[in-house]
């Protein structure tokens, strides 16, 4: 057995190995070089972009981003669990279903948000229909401020949150549901009391697959957000492109890795299941 | 000897599982490995199906050591407490799963047959999910004695089933295994089940076999004070064991040199066939006794006598009680 | 609860597509602004003309295929490997890599690339941004298979070794039949998740790999155009019937 | 499904790949060109173009900074070129290869990033300026100070672009566009935070169709996506703000790691070419550093003021430089403060 394990571990071991660790050892790297005048990189060695992380404005806006993120990860569990539960209780269609969710994904990111605007903005769909239809009397604010980023947010990730919630329900024994409906519990019971801690692995999966890509984003906040809320996410970007500070950049990333780590490895233990 | 074990140790980290296990069975028999849960009956099930490797001792079939080979080039087979049946294949996928290097003929024949023994015919594109519970457990069967394993592996196979089905599966399993008669290592904590069944058993304590034997000579003459109160109730009396049934209550104190002590009735219970009483001694301990129903009756708060024959007495010498 | 359930469904559903039947109407309009000007197919002409345009197309559809493919296969023996027993190293590179800003990701396989190929000497291209497609990809294709595997009761694989299947065997008639609608679910997710890659391809994307979304990109940034929307509406319906072929093919 | 898709897909792989003309490899911002100008230029020269477009100077810059990207031609930003001359990343410009040199306008024969030319050749170039829409705006902004006003309120955006918005603060205040003084730099600041609130957003291009349906009054702006804005509708209008305003230019360069420098020579003198340089300048709505190839542009488009904004308005003008490291670093910092005020 442990022979076939090697066997099966090898390419993935190779490929996270040689096309991930050795190229994030080259970042490391980076984050101890100087930033070159023009801004490459140069010698010396030094540990002072690590120390730049120290000022707290950075730490602001890791907290907004966190408690953007986590609003957003909430939402796209409330949203997608219901939907997976469908999909998964829904026989022969599921697959179809499924890919239905999947299926406007496949047009560009980029595509899907100035969808988004489109619709958002002053002059959008839904402010001219709620104008036509006399609701409104002025344009409602949807686009740039922070609800529609969330909405992006919740958007761009709920298929995160449906495929791992689905995998958990479809393989929900029916046994179980039907016994716990023998026992009488009520379909609302039934659902907290049996479904949901069942798919806690799902559950718990999704809400990590959506979160962290929420920490990084940083087109979402500069399109949706107008720009004038910045996330952790935009500087981590700004250090590689208008600021071109490379080493900082890396330094600030990395500190951002480890504080998702450790915060991943809470998670996990307080739940007391991983991911892997 | 068609199965051995010879001082078979298996620890896990902290503790051993399996401590110097050492039995025989002989080809044909049908053995049960009897004990509480987490006494390493399981665990000794295992390591002759393969699932676990013996850190010490040596597992033989038929006389050939087997401790290195894998689970795939055993002959013997399981059948798992919840009968693992493939869910995507059905019950003919299931039972011909092992089978994969027969001639087709021959596989049709072979599934046919042992799906009529197990009375499935018919039921052959059915699912595992679309089988009722006692359908499913004679795919298991049919699946591993396709095989014709050396011995059959048997993990706790009843105790999934509601007790009705139980006790009908419990005697169509002697019955099956009259009939092909394969080896039947049965593993178990249920000791209706184990000396109902066996033709010998094994208790089995701690990681330790406490006693081997027929399970009349267990039951009558249990080597330890474990298994005298595994199986069935015993009553302690100054460091001896007395079976319920060996005991008397008589009004008046017996003048027939059996031992006899004054009680007081806690209860008395009506089994149909008998009774259960309960009695409170002086010193506060209490004996049940189970007595005919054609006797005298006894109602809580009578004050009786509770007696019986010293030779019914089962002593432990070696043991401190 | 079941028509709750079912009506709940729709609204979701209905939030996901919106935009899709957004861009898709739009990519019939005359006007080349979100003024409705009429009915047009001119965007698709223009769409299909654009010989970059459907290029790009192609390319994405060949890496998302190549990638998906690839991650699923290694995906899902990792995840197996690590479910029969945890690696610590691999599976805490997994999570890290699942952490790591897409930047990071970009700017590191760049670098790496670069440095690699100064010694071998091959260049930027389609094979640099199926393997960091790969790299990214896998974490997703382990993780939702892993989710399906918790649920896998491992006594049917002792079950199959018990009745003559070797470790190998035991894998490809029981355990994987088994998970494979998580496997199916994995690659979609890595489908996805490649085929809407935009900030890495387009850092190790090379001379002759340049991508659907990194075209759709530069277009947008002279303000949307309907031609996008159209090749979108092309790809996601071809997609989509694709699916549903295949569907219909494995039901008969 | 994968297996249809790659079997589909691997004749067009195999087409990619196999030709035994020439090939010149470009990478170019995203409409830079005009629909037919590298086909021509195929065709004329019988050589292959593999043409492709980057979004941002940075993509471009992390590309080619190591040396081995596979390009030829590229066309960086003004603020570029010292850096990647520095970086011994560019090839000299063989000016005895390029004898269309001469079409270019006299200020862009000898620009303060490259005053002879060595390494680069002016290719087009633009300002930042303010668009408003005159349907609803009566009173047009003359100045940034006139962006800060209340009329605008919620309904006017900046670039997404911390020289940009840094620098347009920097104007108000009457201090230079490339300042890297930090009291100077952080009273930019305080006035980029107090005008936050009145913004609806920092974008980019994509404003454009929000200030042609109404949502937004005025916008900060490039001149080339201003013209293409107000082509789309003629009620926006463009003006040079009266503090002064960025200029920027892009030009072509040869990398050094170009084993084609001959071609790409002949590309960038095809370039310069002006009916090639004009009809791009057309195309694009870009304001082409050719002199000769502006004189073939239609009269309207020659006399646009967006475009063409003529000595005097030019005047007010500052280019983009180079930020040194210090300063560099402190508007980065600067940045995310406005950003997260």
């Amino acid at each position: 057995m442990t022979r076939l394990r090697a066997i099966f571990l090898a390419p993935a071991a190779l490929v996270m190995g040689a096309l991930f660790l050795a190229p994030l050892a080259i970042v490391a790297a980076y984050s101890l070089l100087t930033r070159g005048a023009y801004g490459g990189l140069s010698t010396p060695w030094t540990l002072e972009n690590w120390a730049r992380l120290a000022d707290p404005i950075y730490g602001v806006i890791l907290l907004r981003t966190v408690a953007i993120s986590a609003v957003s990860t909430l939402l796209c569990l409330v949203l997608g669990f219901p939907l997976a539960l469908f999909i998964s209780r829904s026989g022969s269609r599921k697959n179809v279903y499924l890919n239905l969710v999947i299926l406007p994904f496949w047009t560009s990111f980029l595509i899907r948000t100035y969808a988004w605007m489109f619709l958002l903005r002053d002059t959008g769909l839904i402010n001219t229909a709620l104008l036509a239809l006399g609701v409104i009397h002025q344009p409602l604010p949807l686009l740039y401020n922070d609800g529609a980023v969330i909405l992006g947010l919740v958007y761009a990730n709920l298929p995160f949150m449906v495929l791992p919630l689905y995998a958990t329900l479809e393989r929900l024994d029916k046994s179980v549901l039907e016994a716990a409906a023998d026992l009488g519990a009520k379909p609302w019971a039934e659902l907290t009391r049996v479904t949901v801690p069942l798919s806690m692995p799902g559950i718990l999966a999704g809400s990590i697959l959506v979160f962290i890509p929420c920490l990084g984003a940083f087109l979402t906040p500069d399109l949706l957000g107008g720009g004038k809320s910045i996330m952790i996410g935009n500087v981590v970007q700004n250090q590689f492109t208008t600021a071109r500070d490379w080493p900082f950049g890396a330094a600030l990333s990395l500190a951002l890795m480890a504080v998702v780590m450790l915060l991943l490895a809470a998670v996990v233990r307080r739940k007391g299941a991983a991911l892997l | 000897m068609i199965l051995e074990l010879r001082n078979v140790t298996k620890r896990f980290p902290g503790h051993p599982a399996v401590d110097g296990v050492s039995l025989a069975i002989e080809k044909g028999t049908f053995f049960s490995l009897l004990g509480p849960s987490g006494c390493g009956k399981t665990t000794t099930l295992r390591l002759v199906a393969g699932f676990e490797q013996a850190d010490s001792g040596d597992v033989l079939l038929n006389g050939r050591r087997i401790n290195e080979l894998r689970p795939y080039h055993r002959n013997v087979s399981t059948v798992f407490q919840n009968y693992a049946l493939f869910p995507h294949l059905t019950v003919r996928g299931n039972v011909e799963f092992g089978l994969r290097r027969k001639h087709a003929a021959e596989i049709d024949s072979l599934v046919r047959d042992v799906l009529e023994l197990v009375q499935l015919t018919g039921k052959e594109s059915r699912m595992p999910a679309e089988i009722s519970g006692g359908e499913r457990q004679r795919v298991a069967l049919a699946r591993s004695l396709v095989l014709a394993p050396d011995v059959l592996l048997l993990d706790e196979p009843l105790s999934a089933l509601d007790p009705n089905l139980r006790k009908q599966m419990r005697s169509e399993l002697k019955s099956l295994q009259r009939r092909v008669g394969v080896t039947f290592l049965f593993v178990t904590h249920d000791q209706e089940e184990a000396l109902s069944l066996s033709d010998r058993m094994a208790v089995m304590n701690r990681g330790r076999i406490e006693q081997t034997g027929s399970p009349q000579e267990i039951y009558l003459r249990p080597s330890t004070r474990f298994v005298a109160g595994f199986l069935g109730a015993m009553n302690w009396y100054n460091g001896a064991g007395i079976r319920p049934e060996s005991t008397r209550i008589s009004r008046e104190a017996p003048d027939n040199g059996a031992r006899s002590l004054p009680a007081i009735v806690c209860s008395a219970v009506f089994l149909g066939n008998c009774f259960h009483i309960e009695t409170r001694l002086a010193g506060g301990e209490t004996i049940l006794s189970e007595v005919l129903r054609s006797g005298e009756v006894f109602h809580p708060g009578d004050e009786v006598h509770v007696w019986w024959q010293a030779a019914d007495e089962l002593l432990f010498p070696h043991e401190s009680p | 609860m079941k028509r709750g359930l079912a009506l709940y469904a729709l609204g979701a559903y209905a939030f996901l597509h919106l935009p899709l039947l957004v861009l898709a109407l739009w990519s019939f309009n005359a006007s080349r602004f979100t003024v409705w000007q009429g009915f047009s197919l001119g965007w698709y002409s223009a769409a299909i003309a654009d010989t970059r345009l459907v290029e790009a197309a192609a390319n994405s559809l060949l890496i998302a295929a190549i990638a998906t493919a690839a991650s699923t296969v290694i995906g899902t023996l990792c995840a197996y490997g690590l479910w029969k027993r945890n690696s610590f190293t691999l599976s805490n590179s997994l999570y890290l890599s699942l952490v790591t800003p897409e930047i990071v990701t970009g700017v590191s396989l760049l670098a790496f690339f670069q440095w690699m190929f100064r010694y071998i000497g091959v260049r930027l291209g389609m094979h640099t941004v199926i393997l960091a497609h790969l790299a990214f990809s896998i974490a997703f294709v382990v993780i939702v298979v892993m989710a399906r595997l918790r649920t896998f009761d491992a006594s049917l694989e002792e079950a199959a070794l018990d009745l003559g299947a070797n470790e190998w065997q035991a894998f490809r008639r029981v355990t994987l039949p088994v998970i494979l609608p998580g496997v199916i679910a994995a690659a979609l997710l890595a489908f996805t998740v490649s085929i809407d890659d935009y900030v890495i391809t387009s850092l190790v994307a090379g001379v002759d790999s340049e991508t659907l979304p990194m075209v759709i990109y530069s277009m947008a940034r002279r303000g949307v155009s309907p031609v996008m929307n159209a090749i979108s509406t092309i790809v996601v319906a071809g997609l989509g019937l694709l699916i549903l072929a295949s569907e219909r093919l494995q039901r008969r | 499904m994968n297996r249809r898709i790659f079997l589909l897909s691997l004749p067009g792989l195999a087409g990619c790949t196999m030709s035994s003309r020439p090939r010149l490899n470009v990478y170019n911002w995203s409409e830079y060109v005009a629909p037919d100008t590298i086909s021509n230029f195929e065709r004329e020269f019988g050589v292959r173009v593999r043409y492709s477009t980057y979004e941002s100077a940075e993509e471009l810059v992390a590309k080619v900074w190591s040396g081995n990207s596979g390009w030829d031609v590229v066309f960086p930003s003004n603020t570029y070129i010292p850096p990647m001359r520095d970086q011994k990343l560019l090839a000299p410009v063989r000016h005895e290869w390029l004898p269309n040199l001469g079409n270019l306008e006299p200020v862009y024969q000898s620009p303060s990033w490259d005053p002879r030319l060595e390494w680069s050749v002016p290719y087009m170039h633009g300002a930042t300026g303010i668009v408003y829409n005159s349907n609803v705006v009566h009173a047009a902004p003359g100045s940034w100070a006139d962006f800060w006003q209340d009329r605008f309120e919620r309904r006017a955006t900046m670039l997404d672009d911390p020289v940009e918005v840094i620098g347009a603060a920097l104007l108000k205040l009457g201090y230079p566009l490339n300042s890297g003084d930090a009291v100077q730099l952080r009273q930019a600041r305080n006035e980029a935070i107090s005008i936050k609130p009145r913004l609806r957003a920092y974008v980019n291009a994509e404003v454009r169709d929000q200030l042609i349906a109404g949502d937004m009054l005025a916008a900060q702006m490039w001149s080339a996506d201003a013209q293409r804005s107000i082509n789309a509708s003629p009620a926006l209008r463009f003006v040079y703000p009266s503090e002064g305003f960025a200029l920027y230019g892009d030009a072509a360069v040869v990398l050094r790691e170009s084993r084609r420098a001959r071609l790409a020579h002949e590309f960038v003198n095809y370039l310069l070419r002006p009916e090639v340089s004009s009809a791009i300048a057309l195309a694009c709505g870009s304001s082409t550093a050719n002199a000769a190839a502006m004189r073939l542009l239609p009269e309207p488009v020659r006399n646009n003021s967006t475009l063409y904004p003529g000595p005097n308005l030019l005047a007010r003008g500052q280019w983009l430089e180079t930020l040194t490291p210090a300063s560099q670093r402190l508007r980065d910092r600067l940045w995310t403060e406005i950003k997260s005020a």
